[in-house]
């Protein structure tokens, strides 16, 4: 038949949970396959199942038209499948060179050959344009870097099946542009990828066939020639998909929030800030712009009071200047937080859902006596089974932990818990990371929601298209400085492209 | 008193008191480079202690004692893998479950060994081995070139254990799972058995601190022998960084705090000694404070691993 | 609707084998336990019987047996606080030891009598606990030390102090204890029992009701379980570390305290505190962190303890196997309440429980 | 441990109906510490060989302090007739139980070891059913005192004790004043803070001593810290370096240092004879010394030559008769003792 790969009927539980049901998938040399489902419809499970991470509960593997039972990482290397994980797999302690190496048996000498795997990793770094600095900590790598090691891995291990699971969530365009010249190259060698990727966008420029995932099971197959954005949409989520367009408005001149000249670290070249100035207004969205590690997260945190500038000042609505620095009296000013990471800075995840929506509300009157003596269990789950409606957060009780629910959820759960308290300034970075068109959707509707109701935005994304789409003013970060600030109708791309690149 | 006459003593008494702590602390070294912190450490140079004067005593064979010592330890340290990695106990607890469990182990049984026959309560001792040469020379000489052969392979395995962390594949692997045990298995080392391994090569390590104890300082066995030296080698770790020679350093400052306090408890006899006795603690706090840097050692160290989760 | 009643049942289920476990844990804790005593060629029914007899037979033996467990208790709920608020606290001996030392201190070194005595030597218990406890949380916070090492070495160093009060500072005559409490400022007795086994009871009521029910252990809870996202939630977290600190040494302090003047001798002596600490942290685990569990499972090992202790004199075996059942039940819990949660076992766990409907169903 | 003559309980219950004693001992420590529990365990059975009608209960070992009482406790339970506390750890332990049984239990008698009723029983209402044992530590002291005087040849002998007990603090002092008769530049060292489980620290502690203060005759009072004590002076030379062993008699090959013993008998067999009597009680001291066998030296190793057995022999005379120390003697070293 020429596939490279069969699965055929393979199901995987969780307890009682089917991610996967009789699912079926090909792929064939020389292809991208890209794999295309909600949050939660198994994508990343059938792969873990490929990988040999996850034991499946029922189906079979077939390569090169023989059967095979995968039953650790090590047999998917003997196979020649390799894989970039959704979450990445690295030591961040250790070099990228010990990244690459580490696990590998080619050699049968107990004893690392550090010149000799230097050597064949140059060579693979040369054939497809990988530029990894091998000594360099991970740690101190930029995610774009971290990525190509995760590649290079899976490449030094002589693999021709590459599994991408979301490679490009969090890369910038530019990242992606030359993830996909790599991707080219290696499908020209005959080499095979399975591609996951919520971006259509994405998914229309490089695969080649699609295979729709729905609730765990497999719906369909399609040659991309045959098919168009639309269809994919409408098969991913069992429905018709129709997606929004927002209005920009013009900017008002009450301020809510705005930095005069602030520096952190500014000596630091990722990571710090330097000399910025930047004001939020009440009802519109400003956007920042910029390749990921140029100073999105000091900005963040300075906003959100996590950490205090060095110099310049910091202004709030009143026109009076900020000095205490805390996340406590940010949210008492009317600060509402959708952080960068939703699992380790906006959720505890082994509490309940009841229990963060009511996270910083535990001492008011509405959900306890005293000021806080006496929680009133059944005031918060009644406030949660509402929001949980509201939000349509899809679980099966409010008093499930956090951590058992998906990411998009998990991030509808942070949306509703910051929202409910009615901000006056909202902070969303990366809001939408690694979610599915539907949840997107949803979280762009509320944003713009606030922002109608008068609230001040400030939206940090490196998903270009996120700015571009809900902005109403966009600036750009560059190395810690803003670039400059743009009309977020009919933005001037190109000047902006340009300025993210520090032009 | 006079410090440079009690020296060679202090010194002869610091390496005798970091040996134990050393080999212990090898030991936790291998067991949290692979993600398990293991305070049972106590309960396990425990039983290495108590084995090893045991079949010490019954072979006449000291090394057959200390072999016999480190498997006692390997096996209870079995007991611990299995709670903490098959079953992904809390290692604190489990550790600690260790710590009851094991010296009432081995007390029941130096209660059978030795039973009303005060004969058996006494072992045998390993004699010392003194380097031509080098054992004369002044203050460092006795201290460190006339010992024991169990305490020269303490003292040798540290450069080995280095080198195993630094140059060995294996050694790599050790370190990645306890950094990160989900992106060790997607690389095809398999962290289960990993984990094993550092439980294995932790107890006969700690057990042979143990088995110092009775073959090699005194040659009886006490219930409550190791005195704490367990817990001393976990901070060790912690102040040497994970890493064998740190914990060298560690345990050497350790034992030279230790017999400074024996020798100022020997010179001023009237004064209240607990206050020096409290001195290597002390000193061990005061070191943390000033070295113990807020590096956390390894990321996953602690924390349950478990394939089938993210 | 079916949604929830299903869930709901999975939870009573949960609930159910988290009771179950150390239950049965125990069981077999004593099975084996019963094992190595036939070994001995005694008999382990007889032994057994005498342990029960030894803590449970009348009200004063029962006195006896709160009596041991009473520090326990305290210990206990000391690990459970800091616990909940992922403060790895193993200086729960060194906590107890300054309690009681602070006690001594006040009150044989002021000289006082009476029950204003009592009350100053309570609080010098907890004064002194929550210093113990404060000094690796400073050292946590500031300098990021693991509080695992900082509170064994400070163990250590309460325990020479101790030393210190009762060879030196207030001996009795030279002999290594303490002058005994004058009899007015000792805890008074209630049904064969010191009061202080009320106050521990109480203790351990009050923190359920503060962690499980109040804002300030809501956060001391979410602080223990995801310190970053508490942080950027706006809860103070190293405010509320600290606190988690100071106040499980104030419990261990408190419960040195009464310990010296509850219990026989009223003494400080060689020995007072010793293992309290570390068996309140298996303690604490066993009970999964609740302060009421807590209390039962003190109670537990002081009918161990009192009644092991008989049981030993009436069979005549060696005192290793109290400790050795104590050991196995610790490990057997931990192990057993690990294994419940594994998810192979809990899917089957779950399977299990239609089943056993179908069968009532069909039956 | 060591099988005790009574076999199971079944039989100790129906033994009851005989007209036998029960006795029992309890012990922080181990009977096979090698020192102070051990001496104890020796004298209890050699009371018991020459006992008939008494049966001994298992021992209870490495009793915690928290567990003292209630120990005490579970033999009064069971009516034993003779429960023996080996140290004074446990006169303030016992107090409610040796009071509860006093009513509940007349029968049952209480001996505790190495305590003096006067000044650590004040706590106790009655002590109508206590007796405690008290050995002539001067005696003993001094036994060890001219054995050190007259082996030493450095003029420098050390002593380590567990605890800083008052009988500690007399030991040492008739220890040295003995051995200053035999020379008097002869210097003493000493600790009293060792406790009886860290061999390590005695071997630490008596380096110490041989190497700065050239010590070359140990006498030891801290059960297995004797053990370590004796390591240091095994690797400083066996044939210079002299340890006296207490509280039971171990010269023998396996103990190269040791010259000889000073022996304690805890008088077991005179409370034993009491409770029989019904004469055992109202807080009476035993007094155990030379005179009544309850203190003698042990045997000697080869190291001590003929002569000098012959000069220790007098020298005993002369402790037994009180005539070789002084009162002041003794007390000017104590002073020192801080
Ligand atoms: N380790 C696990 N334990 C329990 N349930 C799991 C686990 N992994 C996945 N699941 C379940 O399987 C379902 C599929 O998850 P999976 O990660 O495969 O989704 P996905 O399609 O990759 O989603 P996304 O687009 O968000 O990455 C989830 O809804 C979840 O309930
Ligand atoms: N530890 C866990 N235990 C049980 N189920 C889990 C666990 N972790 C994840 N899941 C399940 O996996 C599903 C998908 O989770 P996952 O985190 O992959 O979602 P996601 O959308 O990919 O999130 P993210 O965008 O953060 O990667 C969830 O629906 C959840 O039920
Ligand atoms: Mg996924
Ligand atoms: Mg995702």
């Amino acid at each position: 038949m020429g596939e490279l790969l069969e699965m055929e009927n393979i199901s995987k539980c969780f307890g009682s949970f089917y991610a996967n049901r009789n699912v079926n998938i090909d792929v064939r040399r020389g292809e991208v396959h890209t794999l295309l489902g909600e949050n939660g419809a198994g994508k990343s499970t059938l792969m873990n199942v490929l990988i040999g991470l996850y034991q499946p509960d029922g189906g079979k593997i077939v390569m090169n038209g023989q059967e095979v039972q995968i039953v650790s990482p090590r047999v998917a290397v003997q196979h020649g499948i390799g894989m970039v994980h959704q979450h990445f797999m690295l030591i961040e302690d250790m070099t990228g060179l010990e990244n690459i190496i580490l696990g590998d048996k080619r050699h049968a000498s107990p004893l690392l050959k550090e010149a000799d795997d230097r050597a064949s990793i140059k060579e693979i770094m040369d054939r497809y344009g990988l530029e990894i600095d091998l000594d360099k900590r991970v740690a101190d790598m930029s995610i774009g870097m971290q990525q190509r090691v995760e590649i290079m891995k899976v490449l030094f291990r002589g693999a021709d099946l590459l599994i991408l699971d979301e490679p490009t969530a969090v890369l910038t365009d530019l990242e992606v542009e030359g993830l996909f010249d790599i991707m080219s190259a290696l499908i020209a060698e005959g080499k095979a990828i399975i591609f996951i990727s919520h971006k259509m966008r994405e998914v229309m420029r490089i695969s080649n066939r699609v295979t729709v995932l729905r609730r765990g099971e497999s719906i369909e197959t399609l040659d991309l020639a045959d098919t168009t954005e639309q269809e994919l949409a409408d098969l991913m989520i069992g429905q018709k998909f129709t997606e929004s367009i927002y209005e920009k408005v013009s900017t008002t001149d009450k301020t809510a929030l705005e930095l005069k000249s602030v520096s952190y670290r500014p000596e630091v070249k990722h990571g710090g800030l330097k000399d910025v100035s930047l004001a939020i207004h009440e009802g519109e969205i400003l956007g920042v712009a910029g390749i990921d590690g140029n100073g999105q997260t000091p900005l963040a945190e300075l906003v959100t009071g996590l950490i205090k500038p060095e110099t310049g000042r910091v202004v709030g609505p009143d026109g009076s200047e900020i000095a205490l620095f805390s996340p406590s009296a940010f949210i008492g000013a009317g600060l509402g937080n959708i952080p960068e990471d939703r699992n380790k800075m906006g959720l505890v995840g082994d509490m309940t859902i009841a229990e963060n929506l009511v996270l910083k509300q535990t001492q008011s009157d509405r959900f306890s006596y005293g000021h806080g003596a006496w929680l009133k269990t059944s005031s918060i789950k009644e406030y949660a089974e509402v929001l949980k409606d509201e939000n349509d957060i899809r679980c099966t009780s409010v008093n499930q932990t956090a951590r058992s629910l998906s990411g998009g959820n998990q991030q509808k759960v942070i949306l509703a818990r910051e929202l409910a308290a009615h901000p006056k300034l909202l902070v969303a970075v990366y809001p939408t990371r690694g979610l599915d068109i539907g949840a997107t959707e949803f979280i762009h509707n509320q944003i713009v929601a606030q922002r109608d109701a008068g609230c001040a935005v400030l939206l940090i994304s490196a998903d270009f298209d996120e700015v571009l789409k809900l902005s109403d003013r966009i600036a750009v970060l560059f190395e810690g400085q803003i670039m400059g600030t743009y009309r977020g109708e009919n933005p001037p791309i190109k000047e902006i492209s340009l300025a993210m690149a520090g032009k | 008193m006079d410090f440079f006459a009690t020296l060679p003593t202090i010194l002869r008494a610091t390496t005798m008191g970091a040996v134990p702590i050393l080999l212990a602390a090898l030991g936790e070294v291998f067991s949290e480079r692979a993600g398990l912190v293991n305070i049972g450490l106590e309960g396990i140079m425990g039983i290495g202690a108590f084995v090893a004067f045991a079949v010490g005593k019954l072979t006449g064979n000291l090394w057959l004692g200390l072999l016999a010592g480190m498997l006692a330890g390997m096996l209870v340290n079995l007991l611990y893998a299995f709670c903490t990695v098959t079953l992904c106990a809390d290692q604190v607890v489990t550790g600690m479950a260790i710590n009851v469990l094991v010296p009432a182990i081995a007390l029941f049984g130096y209660n059978l060994f030795v039973g009303s026959n005060s004969a058996n309560a006494t072992g045998e001792q390993m004699a010392s081995l003194s380097i031509p040469g080098l054992a004369s020379m002044p203050y460092v000489g006795d201290a460190f070139f006339a010992q024991t052969p169990l305490a020269y392979l303490a003292f040798i395995m540290v450069p080995l254990v280095s080198l195993f962390f630094k140059r060995f594949r294996l050694g790599l692997s050790f370190r990645s799972v306890g950094e990160n045990p989900h992106a060790s298995e997607t690389l095809g080392i398999n962290v289960v058995r990993v984990k094993y391994a550092a439980c294995i090569v932790c107890g006969a390590l700690a057990a042979a601190g143990g088995a110092f104890l009775t073959l090699c300082y005194t040659p009886i066995y006490t219930d409550g022998i190791v005195m704490g030296r367990g817990f001393i080698a976990l901070a060790t770790v912690i102040f040497g960084r994970w890493s064998a020679v740190g914990a060298l350093g560690a345990s050497l400052l350790f034992g030279f705090f230790d017999g400074l306090n024996v020798a100022l408890q020997a010179q001023f006899q009237a004064a209240p000694v607990m206050f020096f006795k409290m001195i290597p603690y002390l000193v061990t706090i005061i070191a943390l404070i000033f070295f113990g840097s807020k590096h956390a050692g390894p990321k996953a160290n602690g924390q349950p691993y478990l394939r089938e989760q993210r | 609707m079916s949604k929830k009643e299903a869930l709901s049942l999975e939870e009573r289920n949960e609930r159910r084998l988290a009771v179950l476990t150390p239950i049965v844990s125990v069981f077999l804790a004593l099975l084996v336990g019963a094992i190595i005593i036939a070994c001995l060629g005694k008999n382990p029914l007889v032994g057994y019987g005498a342990m029960l007899q030894g803590s449970l037979s009348d009200v004063s033996k029962i006195g006896k047996t709160l009596e041991r467990a009473c520090p326990l208790i305290f210990t206990s709920l000391c690990a459970v606080f800091a616990y909940k608020c992922g403060v790895y606290n193993l200086g729960g001996e060194g906590q107890f030891i300054m309690g009681g030392c602070a006690s001594a201190a006040v009150i044989l070194g002021l000289g006082v009598e009476g029950p204003g005595a009592l009350s100053l030597g309570l609080v010098a218990g907890i004064v002194a606990g929550g210093i113990w406890g404060l000094i690796p949380g400073v050292m946590k916070i500031t300098r990021g030390l693991n509080e695992m090492i900082t509170t064994i070495m400070l163990n250590y160093i309460a325990l020479y102090f101790m030393e210190y009060i009762f060879k030196n500072a207030y001996s009795d005559q030279g002999l290594p204890k303490t002058v005994a409490v004058p009899q007015s400022a000792r805890l008074p007795e209630v049904l064969g029992t010191h009061v202080g086994v009320v106050l521990a009871v109480l203790l351990g009521v009050f923190l359920w009701y503060v962690i499980f029910r109040t804002s300030f252990g809501f956060k001391i809870r979410a602080v223990g379980m995801n310190p970053i996202a508490s942080r950027v939630n706006g809860f103070s977290v190293k405010r509320l570390v600290l606190l988690a600190f100071i106040l499980s040494g104030v419990i261990a302090g408190l419960g040195g305290a009464v310990e010296f003047l509850g219990k026989t001798p009223f003494r400080l002596a060689d020995g007072f505190g010793s293992g309290f600490g570390f068996d309140g942290v298996a303690i604490a685990l066993i009970a999964q962190l609740n302060p009421l569990a807590s209390i039962v499972v003190a109670l537990l090992f002081g009918v161990l303890s009192t009644g092991g202790t008989m049981m030993q004199s009436v069979i005549g075996v060696p005192t290793a196997i109290v400790d050795i059942i104590r050991g196995l039940i610790i490990i057997f819990a931990v192990a057993g309440m690990a294994m419940v949660k594994l998810p192979k076992i809990k899917a089957y766990l779950a399977n299990l429980g239609p089943k056993f409907k179908k069968a009532e169903a069909s039956a | 441990s060591g099988s005790s003559s009574g076999g199971d309980s079944s039989s100790s219950e129906s033994g009851s109906e005989t007209s036998g004693h029960k006795v029992a001992m309890i012990m922080s420590g181990t009977v096979t510490d090698g020192g102070w529990d051990q001496g104890h365990y020796e004298s209890l059975k050699r009371a018991i060989d020459s006992h008939s009608g008494w049966e001994m209960l298992e021992p209870k070992e490495s009793t915690a302090n928290a567990d003292a009482a209630t120990a005490a406790q579970s033999y009064v339970d069971q009516d034993v007739d003779l429960i023996i506390g080996n140290g004074n750890q446990f006169a303030s332990d016992w107090m409610e139980v040796v009071a509860d049984a006093l009513e509940s239990h007349p029968n049952v008698h209480f001996l505790i070891t190495n305590t003096d009723p006067v000044t650590e029983m004040t706590d106790y209402e009655s002590l109508a059913n206590v007796e405690t044992v008290l050995p002539d530590f001067t005696q003993t002291g001094a036994l060890a005192g001219v054995v050190a005087g007259l082996m030493t040849q450095t003029k420098n002998i050390g002593f380590i004790s567990g605890m800083k007990l008052p009988s500690s603090l007399k030991k040492f002092s008739a220890y040295l004043a003995a051995a200053r008769k035999i020379d008097p530049s002869i210097e003493g060292q000493y600790n009293f803070e060792a406790g009886f489980t860290d061999a390590s620290l005695g071997t630490k502690l008596t380096e110490q001593w041989i190497s700065t203060n050239d010590v070359d005759v140990m006498w030891g009072d801290a059960s297995v810290v004797d053990d370590g004590a004796r390591q240091a002076l095994e690797h400083a030379g066996e044939d210079t370096h002299f340890d006296i062993a207490q509280p039971i008699d171990i010269v023998g090959p396996d103990q190269p240092t040791v010259v000889t013993s000073t022996v304690i008998d805890w008088m077991i067999g005179q409370a034993m004879d009491e409770v029989e009597a019904g004469s055992f009680g109202d807080g009476k001291v035993i007094e155990a010394n030379m005179e009544n066998g309850g203190i003698m030296l042990g045997s000697f190793s080869d190291k001590v030559s003929a002569d000098i057995q012959a000069k220790i022999a007098d020298y005993s005379d002369q402790i037994k008769s009180g005539s070789l120390l002084a009162d002041e003697d003794i007390s000017d070293i104590m002073g020192t003792l801080g």
